[in-house]
């Protein structure tokens, strides 16, 4: 059997996880095709329904990527972006959910060899973690 | 399921044309363009897409105001769970309040590799087990608690209730992986994850070999007890802890503290028009001494919907009747509105935080579940 | 609400999509089966046509897209190649050139996204798919939206009277535009007008600022409100509201002639903020003798009559009758159509780092202080003199007072060495006394600048390498009795010195102003973690903020020069001027929108909203239900996170157009 | 003319041995200029750094150990370079590594510590002889509170009274205390920053282990050296207890007056900030407030008091090595204490006693100024 490649999707904000993964790929440096980038204008957009509906999509990890606290460029979204994912959390962990399948980071437009760093460690760290008990193909 | 098949079953086809439903309807009332009477009539005329593709067909609260008088037996909330079904099928799904997150959260826990952390709460010596005979069913109330920006209560309801049956000498079982009850997936047309949420709770109570069930949500009771025999064998007593209660009162009464308190009960419309329990709430605050219970202007059969029903449509018009029921409540000059169901609850005090510069009136009002009430008053201070 | 049948539901089979895959050359088709990928997009879903091509971004590759567009009736077109922050403009231009809404068009990311940074062609074509799926299923949900324009107010407000605030708003008035300028001091003129000479030209401060002054002062489209400041900012791009508190000068300015008797009269004084303590000013006072405005103000915490209830010399000796002891502040409604914030910086006070004895020994200044005794409008009329009158002999001038040390301020003030290396010049050339520089570094890399550290250290100035650890007047040995001596490690030797001195000029940091915080919440604009004003991109856009039309210039922005300074205001003016002359915003279209039905009137959106778009009020229905002002959306999304009910989205990142990609993109 | 030919071993470890700090140091020299070992002689701090930066250390030079970790750098230092880590770090390669002999003195004090958990070499079992004629019990589960002396009191006779003036408070004010006597081990904080870390390890790891199975939750300490690293370092390896020093307890005991000051003492007294008390845990008015609360007594401030304050000379180690004659910053704060008018010195640490008792001695100044530790005065005023 080959080995379990996790999926993982990442919400990233347009101004600057977006941006580092667009530096990523100017630079050339290679980071593992696992990851499915989802640009959104802000991180603090990122719904909580998106998240659950990623999960149940069956994603391994989900990833909210934003700009650094104080560099928002609407200027308080990462903050709320930050109290979507604690709040949140606390719901998937009582459904019995690892803390890691869901993710939050900042990265700014210049962190490229960051954004590709992160996402080398997320899929290192699900590999870990095996499946996601939500994938479609667990489902009877 | 084909719309003849419902039509069939909820004996759509007995409709008098005659409106009462419409009148009746709360929804009807700050919704014109809503009529369950035309909704009938589409669909016995087999329009179907006008049903289905129907946006305020999830509007419906389901609340039964309309069938308890109609002429001709149509059982319209039915009617709509069947359609709701249908439109699924067809894409269509109402406006789910919350960021969706209950549906979602029923969808994920009717997963068989969930294995939940739900009895964090578990505390402040409140007593559980694993051989009593009766379990209780805590219900979503331990994410409740995460998903709305303002409290809930539903969590110190279970606390609450768990804190009356051990003074009761009950030393419950819970299920440490108990899932949704599916109320609200069989409510938007979601079978599918009703039938397997279902089905879980169905294996694990039998692995657990308990022989009755209390709940303090009046959802889970109704599904229990209505739904769950159409999918799943459940070989036990169930009851509503208001009647546990109302039981227990009578049988030789129970201690209490006096409760200086001015009080009206809202009906739910699962306990109340659904299942017919009207009486046993009220037995409970009458026993408790010093209370004063005064009546809101519609109450029992003729109880108001709180407003909302399984997370969908929250709209202006569930909000309007939900500033109205509040209003009502506090015309009676009562200083608590007591409810005994968990999501009424929820939906009265979300009606509550306005943040906005414009606030519209005022309806603040303590809002509490019955059990809350009574837990209190039995004094050894835990839930106060 | 009601039972109609939902748009989606009658022309949901009328999509008509495009897709187009780029080769990019061999940026994509190396690595991605293009082919394949343009197949694979040809069986999904809505797809009229699928077409891989080696430049989309070329003008063969965009007629591509125009002929579709026109000839397959497409509408709907997706584009997969490159980010769309590189050519998401290009190909929304060619839709629109054809017809199409632009916001009906959607694009993949497969360049950036995936050749670049994946190898596995197999993987990396597969990945591709995904992309192109997801981008199909979004682009289904697009709906046209509408670009909007206002028309733009030409007026413009300037807060802040220094020479920031004073060269924008001469080169818009210039222009014949109108122009408020609003000053909190009595006088405009701002920290410029206290310096003496100015690197590395050593021009007089004065001299060049002070015809800029009158200029303003006499300018015909130029308002200007001195001894008033920003109350409250409302509106938005095109069209601000502002709201504009005039402090009661206790003088009438019409009547005033500006003659300067009762500052002659006043028994009362107060330190001098002009000499930065250096000398009294009296209780009524104009900062200067050349102040614009030249009317007076009273000093309320040191006039006799307002403290004591005795007094009124002033009013009495006043010929006009200007002096009014009644006024009270006014307030002055201002529409403009863009703001430049010019607000300056404060200069920071080096009485908390103990060890350089500012506060404690007489002869300790800070280089501002030190201007004021260099001016020939100064208190000594420029001569350099110690507290005592005696000339110093010695002067030690230290760097990064307050700068370059996460103690105070980690940044460095960019215009300490120069103006350290000016005061150098100024006190060998008045006095001819031994001066020592205290440097960390040597930062001289202005025009023209590292010729002046050049010709400072010709004249004779000693320079010493290292940061100072204390100023003492604890004399060890005979040479230091009576001098300030400083002691530092010289890095350069790598022993300890003590410099016996008898004047010590500390060259303070800029540090964002006290207020900036609250200014920056009045104006919606953001601050770095130093405090100073945020600009909207470091470096390609240095001169706006995320507030659109709200524009920042000067030491506001962070420590600068002059030239700087000027630059900025006039890059900022020019931004303002552009504005004007199309006369119109274009506003933007992705804005929040609230489905009045399914609003509850919570009004979380209005508390969170940092832009102040949504509004709770009773409009149509007879709940109270939220709106959104388009023009101030920036359609960040946070509100439609917060509704509880789902009553409102963004235009063009709807829930339905990130769940069909969420969908999209987890398949396999 | 040197050849710059890095020693990158040398960086790297002492970069593991914690010393990566001196990356972010931009060479200004302000530590140099605060060193109070520049008062008296040359030690060119920012130098060390340097060499530390580019792999230069000359790892046989005697400004090493010089050090005596007194911080005044460090709260001043313009990038934040933790510089006693890198003192510390350098020190550890001599030590641990053998990159150089470490001075004799030092050599034998750690050969001390670590055969008998103490720098004097004293046997264990005598470690609570000090406690027999102050009637002070073993600390046993439930007693409340554990009364940890420090090495120097409890084998030094000279200053044993700092111990016997606490025992004495603690009884009078009805405090429920112990020690815990040969169990105890010296607490590491010194021989730690000597370079000596597996020794300081083994030390604390023997103490928590003490202190766990004694059932200790709150520990009173005479020294400030004990109290920074039970408070700051101990934690990272697992003991976390309440630390309180003397000066913060008596204080405590005098507001909830279960001490009454009574006595007078009609003298100007004057307070040695010690490091660690001050600089390193920010207790400054404490002390100050123990001190105004004895009835006649006359505070007095020396110049460079508080974060301020000249070193008495005995942290990071110095305590155990001789400093010549005329380059103790002990003689020279001596001297501004006599010169501010006190006649008492008072202290609030055994290295300070031992260090100024020196001083007084070699100066000859027992006629003019004495040494007193908080907790004797409080004793006194009892």
């Amino acid at each position: 059997m080959s080995e379990f490649e996790p999926s993982i999707l990442c919400f990233a904000c347009n101004w600057c996880s977006y941006a580092a993964a667009d530096i990523a790929g100017t630079s050339r440096i290679h980071y593992p095709p696992n990851v499915r980038l989802l640009r959104v204008m802000c991180s603090g957009m990122v719904d909580a329904e998106y998240v659950m509906k990623a999960l149940e999509a069956g994603f391994d990890g989900v990833m909210v990527a934003g700009c650094h606290i104080g560099d928002c460029h609407y200027i308080s979204g990462n903050i709320k972006a930050q109290e979507m994912v604690t709040r949140l959390k606390k719901l998937l962990h009582i459904l019995g959910l690892e803390d890691e399948r869901l993710m939050l980071k900042w990265i700014a437009t210049s962190e490229g060899p960051i954004f590709a760093e992160t996402i080398k460690e997320y899929v290192e760290q699900l590999k870990k973690l095996g499946p996601s008990p939500f994938r479609k193909e667990l489902v009877t | 399921m084909s719309l003849e098949d419902i039509i069939q079953e909820t004996k759509t086809f007995y409709c008098l044309d005659c409106g009462k439903c419409t009148g009746l309807c709360p929804v009807s009332r700050y919704n014109p363009a809503y009529s369950p009477r035309v909704m009938l009539e589409n669909a016995l005329f087999g329009f179907q897409d006008d049903l289905t593709y129907n946006h305020d067909l999830f509007s419906c609260l389901t609340c039964y105001a309309c069938s308890s008088k109609c002429p001709g037996d149509v059982d319209y909330p039915l009617f709509i769970q069947k359609a709701r079904a249908l439109a699924l099928d067809a894409g269509q799904h109402g406006d789910c309040a919350h960021s969706g997150t209950v549906q979602s959260l029923a969808r994920l826990m009717s997963n068989p590799g969930v294995s939940q952390n739900r009895l964090e709460w578990l505390s402040d010596g409140l007593r559980i087990s694993t051989q009593s005979d009766t379990m209780f069913f805590v219900g979503c109330a331990p994410y409740f608690e995460h998903i709305f920006d303002f409290d809930s209560g539903a969590i110190d309801a279970v606390k609450a209730s768990l804190k009356i049956l051990n003074h009761c000498g009950i030393e419950p079982v819970v299920l440490p992986n108990e899932r949704c009850c599916g109320h609200d997936m069989l409510w938007t047309g979601d079978v599918e994850t009703f039938r397997r949420l279902a089905e879980h709770n169905a294996a694990i109570i039998k692995e657990a070999g308990v022989k009755k069930i209390i709940f303090s949500c009046p959802e889970g009771y109704r599904t229990f007890k209505e739904d769950y025999p159409k999918y799943v064998d459940i070989d036990c007593e169930l009851q509503h802890i208001s009647e546990f209660l109302a039981d227990r009162i009578a049988e030789n009464g129970l201690d209490f503290s006096e409760v200086k308190r001015k009080v009206t009960y809202h009906d739910p419309c699962r306990l109340g028009r659904h299942l017919g329990i009207y009486e046993q709430p009220r037995k409970v605050i009458a026993a408790l001494p010093g209370i004063e219970l005064v009546e809101m202007e519609h109450n029992k059969e003729e109880s108001l919907c709180c407003g909302t029903s399984a997370f969908v449509n929250c709209d202006s018009c569930s909000k309007q009747i939900r500033v109205d029921r509040l209003l009502e409540a506090k015309a009676t000059g009562a200083d608590t509105l007591i409810t005994s169901c968990p999501k009424c609850q929820i939906h009265f005090r979300c009606a509550m935080t306005n943040k906005g510069e414009e606030k519209g009136p005022d309806v603040e009002i303590e809002v509490m579940d019955l059990v809350n009430l009574v837990a209190n008053a039995l004094g050894d201070g835990h839930n106060e | 609400m009601g039972g109609n049948i939902t748009a989606e539901a009658l022309d949901r089979d009328e999509r008509r999509i495009g897709v187009y895959i780029c080769h990019c050359g061999l940026n994509i088709a190396d690595t991605v089966d293009v082919e394949a990928v343009a197949n694979y997009a040809g069986t999904l879903n809505s797809v009229a046509v699928a077409r891989d091509y080696r430049f989309m971004c070329s003008d063969p590759g965009q007629d591509l897209i125009k002929n579709d567009i026109k000839e397959l009736n497409l509408n709907r077109v997706v584009v997969a190649s490159c980010s769309p922050r590189m050519h998401e403009p290009t190909f929304r231009k060619a839709c629109e050139a054809a017809s199409l809404n632009p916001y009906l068009f959607e694009m993949a990311n497969i360049r950036e996204d995936c050749s670049w940074v994946h190898d596995d062609r197999e993987v990396a074509t597969q990945k591709a798919k995904a992309l192109v799926r997801a981008a199909v299923a979004r682009v289904y949900y697009n709906d046209p939206l509408e670009i909007k324009e206002i028309p733009f107010n030409p007026d413009t407000l300037v807060v802040g009277g220094g020479i920031a605030g004073i060269q924008a708003a001469l080169e818009i008035a210039d222009s014949e535009h109108k122009v408020y300028l609003v000053e909190r001091d009595p006088s405009i003129g701002g920290h410029m007008i206290q310096l003496d000479k100015t690197f590395p030209t050593l021009d007089c401060s004065q001299c060049i600022l002070t015809p800029k002054m009158a200029a303003v002062g006499a300018h015909p489209y130029i308002e200007l409100l001195s001894y008033s400041e920003v109350e409250e900012v409302s509106g938005f791009v095109g069209a601000f509201k502002v709201k504009v508190r005039k402090k009661a000068r206790y003088v009438d300015e019409d009547k005033c002639t500006g003659c300067g008797l009762c500052q002659e009269k006043c028994p009362w004084t107060a330190d001098s903020e002009y000499d930065v303590g250096l000398s009294k000013r009296k209780a009524i006072y104009t900062p200067f003798a050349q102040a614009i405005p030249n009317v007076p103000v009273i000093d309320r915490d040191s006039c006799a009559y307002f403290l004591k209830g005795k007094c009124r010399a002033c009013e009495k000796f006043c010929e006009t009758g200007a002096i009014d002891f009644e006024q009270v502040d006014q307030f002055i409604e201002l529409e403009v159509g863009a703001i430049i914030l010019a607000t300056g910086y404060d200069a920071f006070d080096p009485s908390t780092i103990s060890q350089y004895g500012y506060g404690i020994y007489d002869n300790v200044i800070t280089g501002l202080q030190f201007e004021r005794l260099s001016a020939a409008t100064g208190p000594t009329g420029g001569e350099i003199r110690l507290k005592d009158g005696r000339k110093p002999e010695s002067v030690a001038i230290i760097h990064c007072v307050g700068s370059r040390d996460q103690n105070y301020h980690e940044y460095c003030s960019r215009v300490c060495c120069m103006y350290g290396l000016k005061v150098a010049h100024i006190v060998k050339d008045k006095t001819n006394a031994d001066v020592y520089e205290m440097y960390i570094d040597m930062r001289c890399f202005g025009e023209g600048y590292e010729e002046f550290y050049k010709r400072v250290s010709e004249e004779g100035v000693n320079f010493i390498r290292g940061k100072v650890a204390k100023v003492t007047d604890k004399a060890v040995s005979e040479e230091e009795e009576g001098k300030l001596v400083v002691i530092c490690e010289d890095t350069l030797l790598g022993s300890i010195i003590r410099v016996p001195v008898d004047m010590v000029v500390l060259c303070i940091a800029l540090e964002a102003r006290s207020d900036a915080e609250e200014v920056a919440r009045k104006f919606i604009i953001s601050r770095r973690a130093d405090g100073f004003f945020l600009e909207r991109h470091v470096k390609l856009d240095p001169v706006a903020t995320p507030s659109d039309g709200v524009l920042i210039a000067g030491c506001c922005q962070g420590p600068k020069d002059i030239p700087d300074t000027v630059v900025q205001a006039s890059a900022a003016a020019a931004r303002v001027l552009a504005m004007i002359s199309k006369g119109r915003v274009t506003l933007e279209a992705s804005v929040s929108h609230v489905n009045e039905d399914l609003c509850i009137g919570c009004g979380r959106c209005e508390e969170l909203c940092e832009f102040h778009a949504p509004k709770v009020g009773i409009y149509e229905k007879p709940m109270p239900v939220s709106r959104v002002n388009e023009a101030l959306c920036k359609g960040c999304g946070a509100c439609a996170v917060a509704c509880p009910t789902g009553a409102i989205s963004i235009k063009h990142f709807k829930p339905e157009q990130i769940l069909a990609m969420v969908d999209a993109l987890a398949e396999t | 003319m040197q050849a710059l030919t890095p020693y990158k071993d040398a960086i790297d470890i002492v970069k593991e041995a914690g010393g990566e700090a001196f990356e972010q140091c931009y060479q200004c020299g302000l530590c140099s200029g605060t060193c109070p070992w520049n008062l008296v002689t040359s030690f060119i701090v920012r130098r060390l750094i340097h060499q530390a930066q580019l792999g230069l250390v000359d790892f046989e030079d005697d400004d090493l150990w010089l050090c005596a970790t007194c911080g005044a750098c460090v709260a001043r230092c313009p990038r934040g370079v933790e510089i006693i880590d890198i003192m510390r770090a350098m020190r550890n390669v001599v030590a641990e590594v053998g990159a150089a002999k470490v001075p004799d003195s030092l050599r034998i004090t750690a050969k001390n510590i670590a055969s008998a958990g103490n720098p004097q070499g004293e046997a264990r079992e005598i470690r609570g002889n000090w406690a027999e004629e102050s009637k002070v019990k073993t600390f046993t589960e439930g007693t409340e509170l554990l009364y940890f002396s420090c090495c120097v009191p409890a084998y030094d006779p000279k200053v044993r009274r700092i111990a016997q003036a606490t025992a004495g408070i603690l009884n009078k004010a009805g405090v429920d205390f112990g020690i815990l006597g040969a169990k105890e081990s010296c607490c590491g904080e010194s021989i730690r920053k000597a370079g000596n870390e597996s020794i300081f390890q083994s030390l604390a790891n023997s103490n928590i282990q003490a202190f766990t199975e004694s059932g200790v939750s709150k520990v009173l300490v005479s020294s400030p050296h004990c109290y920074h690293t039970f408070k700051n370092e101990y934690p990272a390896l697992g003991g976390n207890f309440e630390v309180v020093h003397t000066a913060q307890y008596l204080l405590e005991l005098i507001r909830d007056q279960k001490l009454k000051l009574t006595k007078e003492l009609n003298k100007k007294v004057a307070y040695q900030d010690p490091c660690y008390l001050g600089r390193h845990n920010g207790i400054y008015d404490e002390p100050r407030e123990v001190l105004r609360s004895i009835p006649g007594l006359e505070l007095i401030e020396l110049p460079d008091s508080r974060e301020e304050s000249i070193c008495c000379g005995g942290g990071g180690g110095r305590i155990w090595i001789e400093t010549k004659k005329g380059e103790r910053f002990s003689d020279l704060r001596l001297e501004q204490a006599i010169e501010a008018g006190a006649e008492i010195l008072a202290v609030a640490c055994p290295y300070c006693m031992l260090n100024f008792d020196d001083s007084v001695l070699t100066m000859d100044k027992g006629e003019i100024i004495e040494i007193r530790d908080i907790s004797e005065l409080v004793w006194g005023a009892i």
